[in-house]
């Protein structure tokens, strides 16, 4: 008897229907990303951070001294695996967190003032520049939050919240008329 | 001049001229038999109880501040008897009855109001936890009351029955709790002391705690020396700065609290409620305004002042709780400073020290103490023997193993 | 009609004319009045009840230290109890209620009580209603809080929302008045991110009732002029309608934005107030300064008013407060006032000066009565002249108005938030800010500098310092013109002598002199005896117009100087903030964040009834068609699971993966079993300590390689445990090589549990499942058919043949839909947290209902479990002591009740029988309690003293708060499968 | 503090992101240690009016316990340091 069971995302429910078209500040919900966490072996963690930083196959987000989250939208959760073994062996433990992470995309004009509601950080591009991330609570929920240009984040929360978060962010951008979908 | 409507009466004939001061501003005397330091609720209790029950007339309050000007004087006014363990129970209805007879006691009206405290749960394991609790309560003869969701609704209609993110199941009542009016009570205390001859000595520092030959013989202070047979701490939040000065080891941190109140409304609730999805606690003063709380800040502090992202908080418990609350506006915070002790629950216990008596702990629910606390410590001061009501809050516990853990969260003050 | 709309001036927009409501009465006003200018301009000057004396009240300021003027506005669940008349802005449609008064504001029963003042001074009812002691809660107490408060609540779900909003900037200026707008101008322009927040719905504050002209043109277009400017700068965020209420530690202030509470019927894309964090580098306070109300007789009856309020109402609002204004004045404003009244056309009845000689110049034809004092005010509910005394003798001065002025306090609530005091100035007579760090500043009138061109300056200086201070190069700009300006003094004047009625100093609260006079006689001079023994300052306003004069009254009768009696503490919040914006959005069901399984979908279809557990939602059972109580679905699935099999979701466990050389040495010393020689693929019970000896927590351990592990929480500590393990290895242990990451999200977690357990997994699984293939707490990974990997687990909480499945989060449903297919035939069953709780009661396992933070491992039967031989583990030390391993600690037992039809239900105590019920003879209580379907009757879990050695000894289950006792047989808590012979099979 | 504090992994966050242990002055004693060494460790505290060192745990940010130095009076933070590297320069 072979299976081919079907993977369901943490935003199926909320997102069901026809999406509206998007608005100039517009929430995008990844889909099918492999995520990793990749934590350095003692002592291992400076040439750890060098070797992920060597390569555009993926994005690395900083977690915490010696963690980062690693996001390929390329890989599969094996196939990033495979990657990251073989680009920092014995070096790092990789620990699949595909299906453990949801991801929330946000741009547009109003997207610091949207963010200001729930995210206590500097989100001015001189004290949190493209390319920079961390992890932080957004309200009440710890996510990891990356500037991916001037007017474009990048969140990352835990499954269990992200209908949560979801709610909280449209709830945030009600005043700018945040729109929803699925990315392409 | 003993108070009565009488007395109001006839005053006020002639011009309201003649009330005399409630205590008298007294001058430290070289010695005194004990001298407590801390004139609070718990300080001024304490030697009213030793002058009036025990005989222990020659008792001097030394306060840094003005009298009243800790915990006595900005905490929730919340009084109650409902406690789970032997440990505590059984102290706390021996304050809570004094309570009853508080206001005829002092001749001072506190304004006891006996409106009853209502503890809400959410779960089916807050309610078993709560059930465990009003029974030990009924154990001592405490009287307590499940109050189940369709007759608290008829009861406090106005609380959150739909939208709550936890649903409130019921409630734990006791209908003999209730609020007192907090300065009155340090005030009625100062002015019965004083009359049995109590010396109450406002701003007046201790600054040293001097020994001979390992006893306490007196204690520097802002005033100059002044020397006694025995010296009683009754410091809270100020405890462990006292302690030091006789190289005591405490197991306390001070902590900062957070009350607020709101401006003045018509009356509108009649209970005071505990929220039990989080700490959130709110009664109505007589003046109007509602009285509430939450957790502690967190962290150890000596300020009396708290941190917004604490009160935010607080709010957010309260609109969830009373969604009615949120166009109420809150009025002022203001913070005390929590002596808080590694098991949540106080001392009241001899020390190191042969003369040298400690009176701490008292983490959120010193108010409630105040007349059990002062008789105990009395007790404990005149007699040298602990009071049977107090047996289990003895410093050693901690070494022997017998905390008394009413939240469970073991050695942590923050948790508690 | 004596107050009035002057025909021309002033800044309200007179061609959009507003219809609003007050008391019932239509009225109108025009878009930038307030209501109480509105009010004014329809003669309608009495707009409330005292709160002690019931005494007629109106208008005395314009703006937020208002203590008379409180009203409710908005309908039925909008309505606003005790807001300022003279700061709610006007808009159409506003209804708005009178206070404290019954059965209308004209006449009001309660005023009774002023009749009675004699009697009901300051603290009276220390001294009284006591006797009969029964009677306070049921008579007394409900009669004076009917009398007191002000506002009636409605206590109704609010339709409107809030939302909070961080905010960060080099500079945050406080205040919008010439001080605030030159300082943010000056920064903005060097290129510092400025913020720049002020209260009122119009930004320029004092330049709004401003008659001087600044470079050439009225102020008020001047204000226009840099709010422009400021407001086209990218590095400026202008928030008007915004109170900073607040100054925290690190220069973090709190700040309430009112974005709609000036509309009928607000959008519901907006929020109606929102509550900003600013973070800023630097701030400014421009708060400006307080004019003093005078404390003289009869100064309480509408009609009596500031003078600087007088002049704002003529010159922003265009009202005349009253066609015959007298001025009572100790200094320059008050004259100032009659000049700008005067030029309105307004009477100027006369000026009362308390001092002997002033050169301020008085409207032309105005009489001067110099080294004079109103000691009582004539008129009903509107005063219609005053008696001023002059050397002994005593003039009636016939007015509508009394315009007072007793000179000016910095306002400088914010700088003295945080501990430090105020500080005395002689030669400001009044109280300043002390020097409270480098990071916030006072400018203009806070900073005691009273003249329009000296705020401007000051403004533009201190801003040129921050600006520098931070890096910043200010620009060398010359400072807007001002003509010549009057000398601003005042002679400080605490009490006006003579008086010869009520001198009032806390309006609100009722408090006069004399009140003051009777704390200080009986020793509550010390100002914050006095304020709590009087009340006074602790009403609305917080004492903003009636502390100075307290504590100069106070000073005057002790003998002292006012620096002698200091000031009582400030706190937040500068004006009353609401609990909704301070709340914000978290509230209701969003009250805390909502955790979601990923098989809450499955068991939403499956007919799941939910309960909250922590964060999480977790099916508590399944109710089936006939069904008609969860105890009927719960014995069902209980049944099920003993006899066939049921799956259950067990996702929301804490789930940790621990990687390293040293991980099992870490493991080791965490728990205090023993658990370095686990061998591979094994799973192991473990049972973590606290440091104090106490139960933590229970789960599971996992080998899953030799330097990686997996270890299970319960859902309800998973959150503490992660702690726990962090501290441990960051701080305790910092040299351990573990590393280790939560993967509780990454996998849905399965339970399947009973004697056919094992031929439903078989069909799904690809590997051998069979119990010599994977015997009891095997653990590892396996591929379902098909292709996808899981982990798989043989451990059980049911005391049934079980298995844990775990398969990566996205696939859970699709798993568990499939297990219940393939399970049909084996008649499988899904079940919940109920069931499952039954289930592990019946075996006698202990679970947070136990583990309740004060029992050890041997309190609950699992002493053989803590490791002797261990060098170390957290809680080994403590555990030895002496109360931790007394014999009469109480002890995990069983309980059946001897009657098998009576129940048990957890929280009842345990007495033995024939003892009375005491604190004393309490013998233990029941944690846990359940019907049993397997045995067909009620069991319980408890904790008895020495309860092992008193297997069979019959006990009273006594639950007082149900008025029940039943007599229970004391019994080993394993009550089904003892020799575990199920678990095996 | 007590407002914000600044994580040296995660920069200046804001104090609800933190969750507070306590005493971060204390070392855990030996195993073979003695009761009262035992007894101080768990329940004694300087409780300092002044400066101290808590462990703050930096739980919406990195999980890192840190190590902050605060005047408990003042509210003023001198220091915030790593906790594993402060617990090895401090010889655990």
């Amino acid at each position: 008897m072979i299976r081919d069971y079907y993977n369901r995302h943490a935003l199926d429910e909320k997102l069901r229907g026809a999406p509206r078209p998007p608005s100039a500040n517009h929430l995008a919900i990844g889909h099918r990303q492999a995520v990793a966490m990749a934590l350095a072996m003692a002592g291992e963690e400076e040439a750890v951070e060098k070797l992920l930083s060597s390569t555009t196959e993926f994005a690395v987000r900083f977690s915490a001294p010696g963690e980062w989250l690693v996001v390929s939208e390329n890989d599969t959760p094996e196939g990033l695996q495979r990657r990251l073994d073989a680009l920092c062996s014995a070096r790092v433990y990789i620990v699949d967190q595909s299906e453990a992470r949801v991801l929330f995309r946000l741009s547009g004009p109003s997207t610091r003032r949207i963010l200001a509601k729930g995210i206590g950080l500097d989100l001015h591009p001189t004290a949190f520049a493209v390319g920079t991330s961390a992890n932080a609570f957004c309200g009440h929920i710890a996510v990891n939050l990356a500037r991916t240009g001037e007017d474009a984040f990048e969140l990352i929360a835990p499954r269990s919240f992200a209908e949560s978060l979801f709610d909280d962010l449209m709830t945030m951008g009600r005043e700018y008329d945040l729109t929803a979908a699925f990315a392409a | 001049m003993r108070y009565s409507a009488f007395s109001i009466v006839k005053n006020a004939l002639s011009g309201n001229l003649k009330w005399k001061p409630q205590w008298r501003q007294a001058e430290p005397k070289s010695h005194y038999d004990v001298l407590i330091v801390g004139g609070g609720g718990h300080g001024l209790a304490t030697a009213y109880y030793l002058a009036k029950e025990f005989g222990v007339k020659n008792v001097a309050v030394l306060e840094k501040g003005y009298l009243g000007s800790g915990n006595v004087g900005r905490n929730t006014t919340i009084v109650r008897s409902n406690y789970m363990l032997p440990g505590n129970e059984p102290f706390y209805e021996f304050s809570m009855k004094l309570w009853e007879g508080l206001e005829r006691e002092l001749n001072y009206n506190v304004m006891l109001s006996q409106r009853g405290v209502i503890m809400l749960y959410h779960s089916d394991g807050q309610r078993d936890a709560y059930i465990r609790r009003g029974n030990a309560m009924w154990m001592e003869g405490v009287a307590a009351e499940l109050i189940e969701r369709d007759q608290l609704k008829k009861m406090i209609p106005f609380l959150n029955y739909d939208h709550a993110r936890y649903p409130i199941l019921g409630g734990l009542l006791q209908r003999r709790a209730g609020t007192a009016r907090h300065d009155a009570v340090a005030w009625g205390y100062a002015r019965g002391a004083d009359r049995h001859g109590v010396d109450i000595i406002e701003h007046c520092e201790v600054t040293a705690i001097r020994r001979e030959n390992g006893i306490v013989t007196g204690v520097e202070t802002t005033k100059g020396f002044i020397g006694c047979g025995k010296l009683a701490l009754a410091a809270a939040g100020n405890t462990s700065r006292v302690g030091e000065m006789a190289d005591l080891k405490l197991p306390i941190e001070s902590h900062v609290l957070q009350a607020f109140v709101t401006e003045g409304l018509k009356p509108c609730i009649d209970h005071v409620i505990v929220y039990g999805g989080g700490h959130f606690y709110i009664s109505q003063s007589d003046k109007g305004g509602l009285v509430f709380g939450a957790e502690i800040d967190g962290y150890t502090s000596y300020a009396q002042r708290g941190n917004l992202a604490t009160a935010e908080h607080v709010m957010e418990e309260g609109v969830t709780m009373i969604p009615g609350l949120s166009r109420v506006r809150v009025l002022r915070s203001w913070a005390g400073v929590m002596d808080m002790s590694m098991d949540g629950s106080p001392i009241i216990d001899r020390t190191p020290i042969d003369n040298l008596y400690l009176n701490c702990g008292w983490c959120y629910g010193g108010f409630k103490a105040t007349p059990a606390s002062g008789y105990c410590f009395a007790h404990l001061i005149a007699k040298n023997d602990t009071h049977p009501v107090a047996r289990f809050l003895r410093l050693d516990r901690f070494a022997r193993g017998y905390a008394v853990d009413e939240a469970g969260a073991g050695p942590q003050p923050n948790l508690h | 009609m004596t107050a009035y709309r002057l025909t021309t001036g002033g800044l309200v927009d007179r061609s959009r004319a507003l219809s609003f409501n007050f008391d019932g009465r239509p009225l109108r006003g025009f878009v930038g009045d307030t209501l109480a200018s509105a009010l004014i301009a329809n003669d309608q000057l009495l707009v409330g009840r005292s709160f002690k004396y019931h005494r007629p009240r109106g208008i005395v300021s314009a703006g937020p230290s208002e203590p008379n003027a409180l009203v409710t506005i908005g309908p039925g669940a909008r309505s606003d109890p005790n807001t300022k008349a003279t700061v709610a802005e006007l808009y159409a449609g506003l209804t708005a209620r009178s206070q404290n008064r019954w059965p209308s504001l004209g006449f009001d029963i309660g005023a009774v009580s002023d009749l009675l003042s004699l009697f009901i001074g300051a603290g009276f009812y220390y001294k009284t209603f006591m006797w009969p002691a029964q009677l306070w809660e049921k008579l007394y107490e409900p009669l004076i809080r009917r009398a007191a408060g002000f506002g009636r609540v409605v206590l109704e779900r609010d339709p409107d929302t809030y939302e909070k909003s961080w905010a960060h900037c080099d500079l945050l200026v406080v205040g919008g008045g010439p001080t605030g707008l030159m300082a943010a101008l000056t920064a903005a322009r060097a290129g510092l991110r400025v913020i720049l927040a002020d209260e009122d719905f119009r930004l320029g504050g004092s330049l709004l009732s401003e008659t001087q002209a600044i470079d050439g043109a009225p102020a008020h277009v001047f204000a226009d002029r840099v709010v422009a400017e400021l407001q086209a700068l990218p590095n400026v965020t202008l928030l008007p309608r915004t109170t900073v209420f607040g100054w925290y530690d690190d220069n973090v202030f709190g700040a309430v934005e009112r974005v709609q509470k000036h509309v009928a019927e607000p959008l519901a894309k907006l929020a109606t107030e929102r509550v900003w964090r600013v973070v800023a580098r630097r701030a400014l306070l421009a708060t400006g300064a307080e004019e003093r109300p005078l404390v003289f007789g009869g100064n309480d009856r509408p009609g009596v008013m500031m003078a600087g309020a007088l002049r704002t109402y003529a010159n922003r609002y265009g009202v005349a407060a009253g066609r015959s204004v007298a001025i009572f004045t100790n200094g320059s404003a008050g004259y100032q006032a009659a000049r700008d009244l005067h030029a309105k056309g307004i009477a100027i009845a006369a000026i009362v000066d308390s001092r002997a000689a002033a050169e301020d110049a008085a409207p032309e034809g105005t009489r001067v009565i110099r080294s004079a004092s109103v000691v009582d005010t004539k008129g009903r509910r509107r005063v219609s002249g005053m008696v001023v005394e002059r050397s002994g003798f005593e003039e009636l001065v016939a007015c509508d108005v009394v315009g007072m002025s007793g000179g000016w306090s910095p306002v400088i609530h914010l700088a003295c938030q945080r501990g430090a005091k105020p500080v005395w100035s002689d030669q400001l007579s009044a109280f300043v800010a002390p020097d409270v760090s480098g990071r916030l500043r006072l400018a203009g009138s806070a900073n005691g500098i009273y003249t329009l061109s000296g705020c401007l300056g000051d403004g533009v200086a201190k801003a040129s310092v921050i600006a520098s201070e931070l890096g910043f190069k200010p620009a060398q700009d010359a400072l807007p013109e001002t003509g010549e300006e009057a000398d601003p003094s005042f002679t400080a004047l605490w009490y006006a002598p003579g008086a010869k009625s009520k001198a009032f100093v806390d309006f609100q609260n009722d408090v006069h002199a004399k009140d003051l006079g009777l704390a200080l006689r009986e020793g509550f001079g010390h100002v914050e005896h006095a304020k709590r023994y009087t009340t006074s300052g602790m009403a609305t306003d917080q004492g903003k117009l009636s502390n100075i004069n307290a504590v100069g009254i106070l000073a005057g009768m002790r003998g002292v100087k006012p620096a002698d009696v200091g000031t009582t503490t400030f706190r937040p919040f500068y004006t009353p903030v609401s609990f909704g914006a301070l709340a914000g959005p978290a509230r209701d069901k969003h009250a805390a964040p909502i955790r979601k399984s990923p098989l809450h979908e499955w068991a939403r279809k499956n007919g799941a009834t939910f309960v909250e557990a922590g964060l999480w939602y977790r099916s508590a059972w399944f109710p089936r068609a006939g069904e008609k109580t969860g105890r009927e679905s719960v014995d069902r699935e209980v049944l099920n699971v003993r006899a066939n099999a049921g799956i259950c979701d067990v996702s929301t466990l804490g789930k940790i993966e621990l990687f390293g050389p040293d991980a099992a040495e870490f493991l080791n010393r965490l728990y205090c079993n023993t658990l370095l020689k686990l061998p591979v693929g094994k799973a192991r019970y473990g049972l973590m300590l606290r440091e104090d000896g106490f139960v933590h927590d229970d789960g599971t351990v996992s080998r899953l390689a030799e330097e990686h592990f997996l270890v299970t929480t319960t859902t309800a500590m998973a959150g503490g445990v992660m702690s726990h393990m962090e501290y441990c290895s960051q701080v305790l242990w910092p040299d351990l090589k573990v590393r280790f990451c939560s993967v509780s999200d990454q996998w849905a977690q399965i339970a399947i549990a009973g004697p056919k357990a094992r031929g439903v997994m078989q069909q799904l699984v690809e590997d051998d499942i069979s119990d010599e293939a994977f015997p009891l707490l095997a653990a590892g990974a396996v591929t379902l058919k098909g292709g996808l990997k899981a982990r798989l687990f043989r451990i059980s909480f049911s005391g049934e043949l079980a298995f844990e499945l775990a398969v990566p989060a996205g696939f859970g449903m699709a798993v568990a839909d499939q297990l219940m297919d393939v399970g049909r035939a084996f008649d499988i069953c899904a079940y919940g947290v109920e069931a499952l709780n039954v289930l592990r009661l019946e075996k006698g396992l202990a679970t947070h209902a136990e583990f309740d933070g004060r029992v050890t491992p041997d309190d609950c039967g699992l002493g053989r479990m803590v490791s002797p031989h261990k060098a170390d583990f957290i809680g080994k030390h403590l555990s030895s002591r002496y109360g931790l391993t007394a014999a009469d600690r109480m002890q995990l037992v069983g309980l059946k009740p001897v009657d098998r039809e009576k129940d048990i239900r957890a929280g009842a105590h345990l007495l033995r029988e024939g003892m009375k019920p005491s604190t004393l003879n309490d013998q233990g209580w029941v944690s846990s309690a359940c019907f049993s379907p397997s045995l067909g009757h009620h069991i319980a879990l408890g904790f008895l003293k020495s309860g092992r050695e008193r297997y069979g000894e019959r006990i009273v289950v006594w639950d007082k708060l149900r008025d029940q006792e039943v007599v229970a047989e004391v019994c080993d808590p394993v009550f089904v499968d003892p020799e575990k012979a199920r678990m095996k099979a | 503090m007590a407002s914000l504090i600044t994580c040296p992994h995660c920069g200046v966050r804001p104090k609800e992101e933190f969750a507070i242990r306590g005493d971060a002055s204390l070392l855990r004693p030996a195993p073979t240690a003695s009761d009262e060494a035992w007894h101080d460790y768990v329940y004694v505290r300087a409780n300092p009016r002044g400066r101290t060192l808590e462990h703050w745990q930096h739980v919406g940010g990195c999980r890192r316990f840190l190590v902050v130095e605060r005047d408990t009076f003042t509210h003023e933070v001198h220091s915030v340091t790593d906790g594993a590297a402060f617990a090895r320069e401090n010889g655990r």
